[in-house]
């Protein structure tokens, strides 16, 4: 934004204006458009949602505001804002009204370090990445808040609920991530984007592969995984099914948000889609290249930027609206995996799910880290680092026994992990059947 | 594993994964595949009974529901098209199974004689209490209650769901177009037992109150009818001529009928006059319709193993399943006996004088009550004086109706066709 | 297993359990009318049983006839007569008909003993009893309320109960 | 553990014949294997409230219901937990309670039809054929055959859809957002659409008299019927494989909420509970009525007596449902003789005596118990209701799970609230 900012006032206009002067432009500008997309984001989501997932269940979904309903999100919006604010008498009157407001702003402060196209990122922090979970972390005090104000019983258990998974979960989405960074050496998320060129190879690991945006970490043997992980455990920190527990409807109503009503919940609703759409975007950036697609880099290297200050705007909106277009539709397909989960899937138990966290994913992680390192050492290091024999490798070679052994790993460590997990589940709180059954019927008489 | 038992086997159940799956999670591969699947086919309708993919929804205030004819909501009540009277005679069998006790009705009475007729005069249902279990559509033997397709009766005024008769009637044409089948089934039966009420409603009794221009319409025809009697009596074979549903005619008829009752309660003492040759159809038909009537009467107050109850019978001596229709058949003979002794002074003279002038009529009336207050103790002091209100009425009717022979020809009939006349005298 | 008519029934249990089994007297079913017949007195043909050994009773129906699984346990206000009976109701299952055993107590003292220890299912069965009707069953773990609110007084399915207007609406009317 | 109290006399008759051998409940005999399943269920007494050497944790009383998603219906539960772990369960009924045996015995024989449908008002058929079976006992009333063979077919159609549905509820309680339920509200829509074809009305079908059903099934009925029998095998298969080896489900299903043989049969529970705990009772193998002894079909039962043999309990009898209807759409009577409305019988007076009809309803025994006193109106109406008596044994199936493993539970008895409170 800065680039255009100052492209249009000092080039085109002429007018010599300051740096900063334009940085503030510029960021006010984002800020502001942010704000105003985030909502709406919301929104659209809700509708295809709904849409989508009513698909599903051969229905037709909410079709009757608007052309096909669309406009039904606003009408939800309207209602929100006209129903009665409640708060119930025993509740802790300023928590209870500062909860909701903690849960949105961190969503809010994510989207800083979202890249949404080519040259198109809000600060590119370089360590955008910790900061973009370190923020969203924040969001569980909210949840935390929001049950112990209520004074509900039901809010309770779903504050805690939402805070056990959120910050159990939080290790796996991290630790898997760790893979990626150590595959490209950095934590800045625009770096992590531009890593992800090539054809199906990172053209970073392979040099001379031809650039069509599409060397995502997904087609690595650790970026599936990783990524499999992290989509879990953003399903996981997103509330979503199967892991929807914090606010399982069918067993305690609606678990912090119990007694929240008019917008105050409307914004725990705006906090977890955005924090889903987030989610979404973030897999979509890290795992499968975010903006970069056939074209975006072409087109991007025609545009003004700061490596070549000639360029023509038109291309850095052609490149926008392209990168912008290939990130929505990668968010929005990750989203709708997200709703078919949520069609085909019941829920897990808290108990199940905590176990599945720490019990298999973290193990998973871990393991992929390793494969990460392997992948690093076969690809990146050379005698300096000690490693020898593949100096003589062609950079294709090395990378398809990187890739064969990666695979290999992560396959055995999956079959291996699940097949552990799933004797551990059976054995673990097992109670002999007979012992049980003796427990229960020795009131018989 | 199994066990066979008679006609099938006991099965248990096979739990779990039925074949060794390759991989962890594939059971949940399979799920998203189903619901893919549906997602997929989802962008149809539809295609009916066998197909399980596909949107189901209907799009409710566009796409109706094709209601099966069968389907019931809430009753309503039918109304001849033709004639615009209803079908039903109050005969309380709805009202009296109905389970949650919704429906209330009121019998129609004729305004001048205050006796009740085969009509309904208001008609109630509480829609918001009903519970749909079409009870009454069943029991009701005219047909006159159905169950209506109407189901979009939501309302914010609660009092609307106290539905009266003018909301409840509906033509049979309209129950026609929901279930002609289940129409067709009951409809000569319907429009048979329709037209015999028809009969005994005077007035516009028992016509369908919504319809204002038809019930006025046929006010004026009554009117009219009655200012053609008090010409001479040369209309007087015109109801002869004129075949059908002339509306001269109808009340012409309904004319002879009452002046048939009156006069076969005379009969039932007094030798009758002579009927005279070449009496008019319509009245023919009336007479038969009395003589039917007499016999029925007759029956039912036949005790099924029993020679005929004789009114001052104890009831108790009949068997119990019969007491009650002994007893009814006990009422009804001394009613008519009683009729029978005033009628013995009255209706002769009432016959005569209908026949000759229409004016003579009051002091005919006025004999008929003298006789009866002298001839009856103080008691039946009441009916005496509402038979004597009804010969009165008859007297007048017949005159209006030019049908000066009718009395005669019905009492002759009668007389020779109905087992009740001996009966009645018997009683006397 | 044998399957049993209630007059093996009643000739095994004579003679298993003396005393257990009494005579069956017949039963007015409601007040006679004013007038008119009589109906007929109610003569049943299950078994009835001596309300203090309904236990013993039962146990020897599930332990030495199999009859193991508690249907059904009605309770029946005989007004008249000025007794309640309760109906208990045994199948086995090896399926067929089931056996029926009644209890007859007075309704100034309505108390069984409960079968809810030796069947955990008869639970809701008596606390419904109790609820409706007033039945006291001793032994009950847990004998309140089930249906109506605890405040609640009378007994709504005792045919002395008031059909129309009670305290709680429409006392007056 | 103390067999020789417990037990009872004949552990399962050899006649009739038990699914499992002596081995017991895991259903293990010499040639299969036993069923491995883990118990996810804590010790209830060993919890820390209890040692003082822990931390000091407190006991949580809550109340699930009566105005909770998924106790279908107002209900309520005072739950005391540990944590999420259930120490205590106790049912609180009555919020819907309507005393529907008094209202009963103020109405006519005939009059009480229709408030049987409003018992269990997802088995409206099933409610109005007990009850005429009951009265038919009391007076003696013969049924002609093809309007038997309507009634049972009926019956099957309402066992079918009650499956359908209440599959659909417990998948929703385990939190499947609505899915399952869809598909099962679709399936049970085109049969709500034959009833109404046939009675008038969707649910309250008021369909059965006393001696006959209302009206015979119309000509279009017969067609329909057939087109549903294609869909139905359709219909469960697909249930079968999105649902029975899902993962997810194993895990909220197996070992949860188990009721063993012998308590089940203590506890009087009867249907699809009584025989996803192994006991292969069906009142129509055991007394066959109506015409049940003219049809072929499995009596399907479970080993384990979880939440997961309750559900394949009930997908294997919607099988046999649909078995029995395809025998009845061969069988089925054509002859139009034998009335089989009885209009007469609008008026029963049956004479002084009682009665008991009870069938197999889809959610268990529902039972009619009948006292006349040769009044059209009954002496003592008496409704055995089989959610009702269900729902004895929740408190000892739920203790020691946790609170989510209490709506799953709940849900694999299948309840219906307008049953349980009447």
């Amino acid at each position: 934004m800065y680039d255009i900012v100052n492209g249009l006032i000092n080039t085109t206009f002429g007018w010599n204006w300051p740096g900063w002067v334009i940085a503030l432009i510029s960021h006010l500008l984002v800020t502001t458009l942010l704000f105003a997309i985030a909502p709406f984001q919301m929104l659209f989501l809700t509708y295809y949602e709904r849409r989508a997932i009513a698909r599903m269940q051969d229905r037709i979904g909410p079709n009757r505001v608007g052309p096909a309903g669309l406009l039904q999100p606003i009408a939800d919006g309207v209602k929100m804002f006209t129903k009665e604010d409640i708060v119930p008498a025993a509740a802790d009157r300023w928590v209870h009204f500062l909860a909701p407001c903690v849960v949105v702003a961190p969503t809010m402060l994510m989207f800083a370090v979202l890249p949404w196209g080519p040259g198109m990122v809000p600060v590119d922090l370089n360590v955008g990445l910790l900061f973009f979970f370190a923020i969203s972390s924040i969001s569980a005090v909210g949840l935390l808040m929001a049950g112990l104000a209520s004074s509900n019983k039901f809010a309770l258990l779903g504050a805690m609920r939402a805070v056990a998974q959120m910050v159990s979960y939080e290790i796996p989405a991290v630790l898997s991530l760790l893979a990626v960074v150590m595959l490209t050496g950095t934590l800045s998320i625009v770096q992590l984007i531009e890593a992800q060129a090539g054809l199906f190879i990172s053209s970073a690991d392979v040099p001379g592969v031809p650039d069509l945006g599409l060397g995502w970490f997904i087609f690595t043997p650790v970026g599936l995984l990783a990524f499999i992980v992290f989509f879990i455990a953003a399903l996981a920190e997103g509330e979503r099914t199967p892991f929807d527990i914090p606010e399982a409807d069918s067993e305690i109503v609606a678990g912090y948000m119990t007694e929240y009503s008019g917008m105050k919940f409307g914004l725990f609703y705006l906090a977890q889609y955005v924090l889903n759409f987030l989610l979404c975007a973030i897999a979509a950036v890290i795992f499968f290249g975010g903006w970069q697609g056939p074209g975006v880099g072409w087109l991007y290297d025609r545009a003004i930027s700061p490596a070549n200050p000639d360029g023509n705007w038109v291309f850095n909106l052609l490149a926008g609206f392209l990168g912008v277009f290939y990130l929505l539709a990668k968010t929005y397909a990750f989203f709708f995996v997200m709703v078919w989960l949520r069609g085909a899937f019941p829920r897990l138990r808290v108990d199940q799910l905590m176990d599945f966290g720490w019990k298999f994913l973290i193990p998973l992680t871990l393991v992929n880290i390793v494969s990460a390192a392997i992948w690093v050492a076969l690809l990146r290091w050379g005698p300096e680092q000690g490693i020898t024999f593949t100096q003589n490798w062609t950079p294709i070679l090395r990378w398809g026994v990187a890739f064969a052994v990666t695979l290999a790993v992560n396959i055995v460590a999956y079959i291996a992990l699940a097949r552990i997990f799933a004797a551990s589940q059976a054995e673990q709180g097992r109670i002999d059947l007979d012992e049980y059954r003796d427990t229960l019927t020795a009131t018989l008489r | 594993m199994t066990v066979k038992i008679e006609r099938g086997q006991i099965v248990t159940v096979e739990r779990g994964k039925r074949t060794a799956r390759r991989l962890p999670g594939m059971g949940l591969l399979d799920g998203m595949a189903v619901v893919w699947k549906h997602w997929a086919g989802s962008f149809r309708k539809n295609q009916g009974f066998n197909d399980i993919h596909g949107v189901f929804t209907y799009e409710y205030p566009e796409e109706r529901p094709k209601l099966p004819e069968a389907y019931r909501n809430m009753p309503i009540l039918l109304y001849d098209d033709e004639t615009s009277h209803e079908l039903c005679t109050s005969c309380f069998q709805c009202e009296r199974i109905c389970p949650p006790q919704v429906i209330h009705m009121t019998q129609a009475k004729d305004p001048a004689t205050g006796k009740p007729v085969p009509a309904v005069a208001e008609f109630v249902i509480e829609y918001d209490a009903c519970m749909s279990c079409g009870f009454c559509a069943e029991v009701c033997p005219f047909d006159a209650i159905k169950m209506d397709h109407e189901f979009e009766l939501s309302t914010a005024d609660h009092q609307k769901l106290t539905v009266f008769k003018e909301q409840l009637n509906r033509p049979i044409s309209y129950y026609e177009r929901i279930a002609p089948t289940m129409w067709a089934e009951v409809r000569d039966g319907a429009m048979k037992k329709l037209q015999g009420n028809i009969k005994r409603r005077p007035d516009v009794i028992g016509m369908a109150p919504n319809l204002a221009e038809k019930i006025a319409a046929r006010r004026r025809e009554l009117e009219a009818a009655a200012a053609a009697a008090t010409a001479p009596a040369a209309p007087a074979a015109a109801p002869a001529e004129g075949r059908k549903l002339t509306p001269e005619e109808k009340a012409a008829k309904l004319a002879a009928i009452k002046a048939a009752n009156a006069a076969k309660k005379a009969g039932d003492t007094v030798e009758p006059p002579v009927a005279p040759a070449g009496a008019a159809p319509a009245d023919e038909k009336a007479a038969r319709l009395a003589a039917i009537r007499a016999k029925n009467a007759a029956r039912k107050g036949e005790a099924p193993d029993a020679p005929p109850v004789v009114a001052g019978e104890p009831a108790g001596e009949a068997p119990p399943a019969d007491e009650k229709a002994a007893r009814l058949a006990a009422i009804r003979a001394k009613n008519a006996a009683r009729k029978a002794a005033e009628g013995s002074d009255g209706a002769p003279v009432e016959a005569n004088v209908a026949a000759t002038e229409p004016a003579a009529a009051p002091p005919a009336a006025g004999a008929a009550t003298s006789a009866a207050e002298a001839a009856t103790a103080p008691a039946d002091e009441k009916a005496a004086r509402l038979a004597a209100i009804r010969a009165k009425n008859a007297a007048r009717k017949a005159a209006g109706g030019g049908s000066d022979a009718a009395a005669p020809t019905t009492t002759g009939n009668v007389d020779s066709g109905g087992p009740g006349a001996s009966d009645d005298a018997a009683l006397s | 297993m044998p399957r049993l008519s209630p007059e093996e029934l009643r000739e095994r249990m004579a003679r298993d359990l003396p005393g257990a089994v009494l005579e069956a007297t017949p039963l007015r079913v409601a007040p006679p009318p004013a007038h008119g017949p009589q109906p007929a007195p109610f003569v049943t043909s299950d078994t009835v049983v001596a309300a203090g050994q309904i236990v013993e009773a039962a146990l020897y129906l599930r332990d030495t006839l199999g009859y193991a699984f508690l249907s059904d346990i009605a309770v029946v206000d005989y007004l008249a007569d000025g007794i309640f009976e309760l109906v208990y109701r045994f199948y086995t299952i090896e399926g067929g008909d089931g056996l029926v055993l009644k209890v007859r107590v007075p309704r100034e003292t309505p108390e069984v003993p409960s079968l809810t220890p030796y069947w955990p299912g008869a639970n809701l069965h008596e606390r419904e009893a109790f609820d409706l009707f007033g039945i006291v069953f001793t032994d009950h773990p847990y004998l309140r309320r089930i249906y109506m609110w605890d405040e609640f007084e009378g007994w709504p399915m005792r045919k002395d109960f008031p059909k129309q207007g009670d305290k709680y609406i429409g006392a007056e009317e | 553990m103390n067999t020789g109290k417990l037990a009872f006399p004949m552990p399962l008759p050899a006649g009739v014949g038990t699914p499992s051998a002596p081995g017991g409940l895991e259903g293990q005999t010499s040639q299969e294997k036993p069923v491995r399943i883990s118990v996810r269920r804590s010790r209830v007494d060993g919890c820390s409230t209890k040692d003082p050497a822990m931390f000091k944790t407190e006991e949580l009383q809550i109340n699930i219901g009566p105005q909770h998603p998924s106790t279908h219906g107002v209900f309520r539960m005072l739950v005391t937990v540990d944590g999420e772990t259930i120490i205590d369960l106790k049912p609180v009924f009555g919020y819907l309670h309507r005393n529907h045996e008094q209202i009963a015995e103020q109405n006519t024989y005939l009059q009480n039809m229709p408030y049987t449908d409003r018992l269990d008002y997802f088995n409206s058929m099933a409610n109005n054929q007990a009850y005429a079976m009951a009265v038919e006992k009391l007076a003696g009333i013969e049924v002609p055959e093809r309007a038997e063979y309507i009634r049972v077919l009926m019956v099957e159609l309402t066992r079918i859809l009650n499956h359908a549905g209440a599959l659909g509820f417990l998948i929703n309680d385990m939190g499947m957002w609505q899915t399952q339920l869809a598909f099962g509200m679709r399936e049970r829509e085109k049969i709500l659409d034959l009833f109404e074809m046939a009675s008038g009305a969707r649910m309250m079908c008021n369909y059965f008299r006393f001696g006959g059903v209302v009206r015979d099934l119309p000509p279009e009925f017969m067609p329909k019927l057939k087109e549903l029998l294609v869909a139905m095998p359709a219909f469960v298969d697909e249930l079968e494989r999105l649902l029975r080896e899902n993962e997810i489900l194993m895990q909220r299903a197996e070992g949860i909420g188990i009721l063993p043989k012998e308590l089940a049969l203590a506890y009087s529970v009867t249907g699809p509970v009584l025989r996803g705990s192994g006991v292969p009772y069906d009142i129509r193998k055991a007394e066959p009525y109506s015409v049940y002894d003219r049809f072929d079909f499995d009596v399907p039962v479970g080993s384990v007596g979880d939440v997961y043999d309750r559900f394949l309990v009930r997908i294997e009898e919607m099988r046999q449902s649909k078995r029995i209807i395809e025998q009845i759409v061969e069988q089925l009577p054509d002859a139009r003789g034998g009335h089989i409305n009885p209009r007469a019988r609008q008026n029963v007076r049956p004479p002084v005596g009682d009665a008991y009809a009870r069938i197999e309803s889809p959610k268990g025994e529902l039972g009619f118990y009948l006292v006349s006193d040769g009044s059209p109106r009954p002496y003592r109406y008496k409704v055995r209701a089989p959610s009702f008596i269900n729902l004895t044994p929740l408190g000892d199936m739920c203790r020691g799970y946790k609170v989510a493993d209490v709506v799953v539970i709940l849900g694999s008895i299948d309840i219906v609230m307008g049953e349980v409170d009447r």
